[in-house]
């Protein structure tokens, strides 16, 4: 194989007037994809309590509580329908929006957000009513 | 001069992930290596007998970072085998599509480390950066950069549009350029050559008795490839070629992947030019009956083996995964005897480690009495909070600690 | 070379060894044979149809017996030999004279099955940490990992 | 009053203080270039551009936990730092910078002084070799071995090759080099040769890629600095850095005919020449990957050395037909 001594050189030259490709994080951040997978979000009035986000959780990280038996809708009324809580273990959570697919009512979607970090990991659970 | 043992790893700056390799050396050359596995033993079979088949689908996928779709693709086919289900054809190629980008990140990713090992930082820098446009598309398509869960039973969980067609050929015409590039001139840098020629050398003959796989086969003349042995998903439709090499040392592994790149270039636009229409998945069932069934997949480091055996319930019986480093690791003992201890890092890297494989342990030697022992991390976390509570309560009695000597 | 005549072959060859020979899906083979035929078989398939690659060694639990398959593969296709041991007594032939790179995992199989493997060049444990206790392994069935409980740490209180 | 004179040379300037700050601002200079080669940005946010970073790193590694290992001896191990730093800050005395005239001789200029920087140089690569040696670490002492085996390697191609200019200048004294190049600019020219192997072995003496065979992190882990940590390894780093300054100032003294025009001229001569050397170390740095020992040795004694021979007898054949 041929070789050529400081092959790089040319490279090298027009790099030192380039523009650096480095992105400086958090200043500025790239645009979120369409289909971005954030944190999950629960929307309590779609729910009908089928459990069937938590046995296909991969991460255990969802619980739904059972709130009260009616659930009071926009127009005042109450009816007779179940109303869940869901308690989201976001330290545990890998985003996978597994949720989303295996719900058959539509109550989850992702939301954006990606800078989910804390301290403390009681402060990553989240509480959606 | 006198034979001296060596360990590289379970920690070592080489090493990504921990494994402990020995080394006798005898001066800078290598007598004899032993390896040591299991520092990062999750236990994943067993806990994939304990959940069902879409929580192992997420649990696969986790099995590796860089080769995520791999692990996930290869037991979404075995499952959907299982359950005699026809994933759709776009689905297939919106999978297949994944697969040969997240080969071209991996093979960069790949580049990137042979140089950063062989002390050359700028084509580190160079490849890694090119990296982030593949990482880029993926992030396009399914949303995420590293697990991009595009598989699901029967097909694919996300579409692909226009716009999103648009942007990955024009971020493959930019990879292409690259990657020609380090084809013509990248790997023509005579100080980088003298580290990868001739370099862990393995004959054809024992690397088909060793069992390796992938680049490190191929680039000892053995044109093994699952991709075209064994076709999957629409590997049987696309135009490639197998890229092989006959230096069998890590410089033809190196041109092993530089050209498979292109290769993967080659089908990712055919596959964004072709892709048919038609929904992406079909409806799975939750249940298999029970049955059994192998499945293989080319992942960017060699051949990805999973068995599953189902029985009849939502969990499967037994899943047992080999990833490809695990066939490579009885030829990189036998690569690495009579190289040098510069060429370690190198020769381990060639085969692109990706340590896949319940409990965390620690090696400690014991200074004073040369003794070795190995601990579970939880004992070490005792011992360096006791360590700590005793040094902070001597330094607030006594002002100058005996632990520190400093002579200003 | 298709899936039939490799089959066909086998049978003409293997005969009476033959326990079960099926071929459930394209590019798939199924054969399982007496543990003491093992070698014999794995030579002749090396031999004659180059089936030089052991892809890996599976282990399962099939309560009384362990059921072991060696998955080997060629260009075309995927062969199986599959090997039934009794659970009191767990013993195989070790094949790595006749494939050397079955060494690993045969040491996965030690390890994660405890079935002794007969004439292995290297008996030590690959996976298992050291103060493992001995006669545990984890892949049998009637082993089950108790999950500690989760404390999740308050702030402060390191 | 003399005493208060000398002091503030020792430390001040051209002595530590001064020497602390141009050694962290061009290892920020080498840092910066080296990034924007590979298209990265660098240093960045402590200062402007960055520019404190170096001094930031030093004060962090002060401050870190300072580990002796048990086996070690502790008093050379803890010494070795500062024997380092002080024979780097005692060679940059010599420089032909300061304040100080060619005809007279004082106790930092005189006959010979070139083979005592040359020789004072050398010294730090010992240090790191005992280092090395005391950490009783088995990648410290393959560190160590690998210092040593360098040392042989690029030692006499750099003598060689700083010798022909001084033959053509006739002298010993690198004040005496420079002022003969400064008269006459054209015979720099055919030293070129000298100044590139000079480059290269200064760039082997630095440990820097591609020579950085001692501390090759990927192969020994940190090499001859394994076991040093908190203050002492910041000693060894503004040692390295202090080492890149003096080696960068010896070779423009010698071949880019020294710095002229004073005390404030001449000093601005010497950061702008001191920082265009460094801007080729950073290149070089840049541009190739680390060779293997035998490489390096074999490399060495093939090309480095009979170039620095070629260069010696172009010396003297043209010190026979000119003067």
């Amino acid at each position: 194989m041929k070789t050529k001594l400081g092959a790089f050189f040319p490279e090298l030259l027009r790099h030192l007037f380039k523009k650096p490709a480095t992105i400086k994080y958090p200043f500025e951040k790239l645009p979120i994809p369409k289909d971005f997978r954030g944190t999950p979000v629960f929307h309590s009035d779609k729910c009908i309590g089928c459990m069937i986000c938590i046995r296909d959780c991969p991460a255990e990280a969802i619980e739904i509580i059972k709130v009260s038996d009616t659930t009071i809708s926009s127009d005042g009324l109450e009816k007779p329908k179940k109303k869940f809580k869901m308690l989201l273990h976001n330290d545990r959570c890998i985003h996978c929006a597994q949720c989303v697919d295996s719900c058959p009512t539509q109550t989850y979607t992702m939301n954006t957000d990606y800078e989910i970090v804390a301290f403390d990991r009681h402060k990553l659970k989240i509480e959606y009513l | 001069m006198a034979e001296f043992r060596v360990p590289i790893g379970p920690q070592h700056p080489a090493l990504k992930e921990p494994i402990s390799i020995r080394m006798t050396l005898e001066g800078e050359v290598i007598k004899d290596a032993d390896l040591k596995l299991g520092y990062n033993h999750r236990g994943l079979e067993k806990l994939a007998e304990e959940r069902n088949y879409i929580q192992n689908l997420y649990l696969t996928e986790r099995i590796c970072g860089i080769c995520s779709h791999s692990h996930a693709t290869c037991y979404c086919q075995g499952v959907e085998k299982l359950m005699e289900l026809e994933p759709t054809r776009r689905g297939l190629y919106i999978r297949t599509l994944v697969a040969e980008l997240e080969r071209i990140h991996s093979h960069l990713l790949w580049l990137g480390i042979a140089g950063h090992e062989a002390g050359f930082d700028t084509f580190f820098m160079y490849t890694w950066r090119d990296r982030e446009v593949v990482m880029d598309i993926l992030e396009i398509i399914s949303g995420n950069r590293v697990h991009y869960s595009i598989n699901t039973f029967g097909g694919a969980r996300r579409d692909i549009d226009d716009l999103q067609k648009q942007k990955i050929l024009d971020g493959l015409k930019i990879l292409k350029d690259r990657t020609k590039y380090y084809l013509n001139i990248g790997v023509t840098e005579p100080t980088f050559i003298a580290r990868l020629a001739g370099v862990g050398k393995i004959s054809k003959e024992r690397a088909v008795a060793l069992c390796a796989v992938g680049p490190t086969i191929r680039a000892s003349g053995v044109s093994r490839d699952v991709r075209k042995d064994d076709p999957y998903a629409v590997y049987d439709e696309l135009p490639f070629e197998v890229c092989t090499a006959d230096t069998c040392d890590v410089l033809g592994r190196a041109v092993v992947r530089i050209k498979e790149l292109m290769e993967s270039y080659k089908m990712c636009e055919y596959l964004v030019k072709n892709l048919p229409s038609g929904e992406i998945k079909v409806k799975a069932p939750r249940r298999v009956k029970e049955a059994e069934v192998i499945s293989r997949y080319e992942a960017p480091r060699g051949e990805n083996i999973h068995y599953i055996k189902s029985n009849g319930t939502d969990k499967p019986e037994r899943l047992k995964v080999r990833a490809p480093t695990l066939a490579n690791y009885a030829a990189t003992i036998e690569m690495l005897k009579n190289g040098f201890v510069a060429d370690i890092p190198l020769i381990f890297a060639a085969i692109d480690p990706c340590i896949c494989c319940a409990e965390r342990l620690i090696e400690l030697v014991d200074a004073r009495t040369g003794e070795e022992k190995i601990i579970l991390s939880s004992d070490l976390r005792k011992w360096s909070i006791e360590y700590y509570n005793k040094k902070t309560n001597c330094s607030s009695l006594r002002a100058k600690s005996s632990e520190i000597i400093w002579p200003l | 070379m298709n899936d039939e005549k490799i089959i066909n072959s086998i049978r003409d060859k293997l005969q009476t060894k033959i326990l079960d020979l099926t071929n459930p899906a394209p590019r798939r083979i199924y054969l399982k044979v007496n543990p003491k035929d093992l070698l014999d078989t794995i030579r002749y398939l090396r031999d004659t149809f180059n089936f030089t690659h052991l892809a890996t060694i599976s282990g399962l639990d099939k309560g009384d017996n362990f059921e072991i398959l060696y998955h080997f593969a060629n260009e075309f296709t995927v062969l199986t030999v599959r090997i039934l041991t009794p659970r009191l007594d767990p013993k195989i032939p070790s094949i790595c004279e006749v494939i050397p790179g079955a060494i690993l995992y045969e040491r996965e199989l030690l390890d994660m099955f405890g079935i002794i493997v007969e004439n292995i060049p290297d008996p030590r444990s690959l996976l298992l940490p050291d103060g493992w206790p001995q006669g545990i392994y984890p892949l049998r069935k009637d082993w089950k990992y108790e999950r500690p409980p989760e404390i999740i740490p308050d702030k402060g209180n390191k | 009053m003399a005493i208060v004179k000398t002091l503030l040379y020792l430390f001040v300037y051209p002595g530590l203080i001064f020497l602390f700050i141009y050694s962290t601002f061009c290892e920020w200079f080498d840092r910066k270039i080296y990034a924007r080669l590979q298209n990265r940005i660098g240093p960045l946010h402590t200062g402007r551009a960055g520019i404190l970073q170096p001094i930031a790193d030093f004060i962090k590694l002060l401050s870190k936990e300072d580990i002796v290992p048990e086996k070690a001896d502790k008093w050379i191990f803890s010494a070795l730092p500062i024997f380092g730093l002080a024979i780097v800050t005692t060679t940059a005395m010599f420089l032909p910078v300061w304040h100080f005239s060619t005809s007279q001789i004082s106790f930092n200029s005189f006959s010979g002084d070139l083979i005592v920087v040359a020789y004072l140089l050398t010294l730090p690569t010992l240090i790191f070799f005992l280092a090395g040696w005391h950490s009783t670490n088995l990648f410290s002492t393959l560190g160590g071995v690998r210092v040593l085996t360098m040392l042989f390697g690029y030692e006499v191609p750099l003598l060689l090759a700083v010798l022909s200019p001084a033959i053509l200048a006739d002298s010993w004294r690198l004040a005496e080099i420079a002022k003969f190049y400064q008269t006459h600019l054209v015979l720099l020219l055919p030293n070129i040769i000298g100044f590139f192997v000079a480059l290269v072995s200064l760039q082997a003496k630095l440990e820097r890629v591609p020579f950085d065979i001692p501390h090759a992190e990927t192969e020994i882990v940190g090499g001859t600095f394994t076991e040093y940590s908190g203050k002492k390894l910041a000693f060894f780093r503004l040692m390295a850095d202090i080492e890149m300054v003096v080696g960068a100032g010896f070779i423009a003294s010698v071949f880019m005919a020294g710095f002229p025009g004073g005390v404030i001229f001449g000093f601005v001569n010497f950061i702008i020449k001191t920082l265009v050397i460094i801007f080729l170390l950073a290149i070089m740095r840049a541009l190739f990957s680390r060779m293997r020992i035998d490489q390096m040795v074999n490399f060495s004694w093939r090309y480095l050395a009979p170039l620095a021979v070629l260069q010696l007898l172009i010396a003297i054949i043209l010190k026979g037909i000119l003067l």
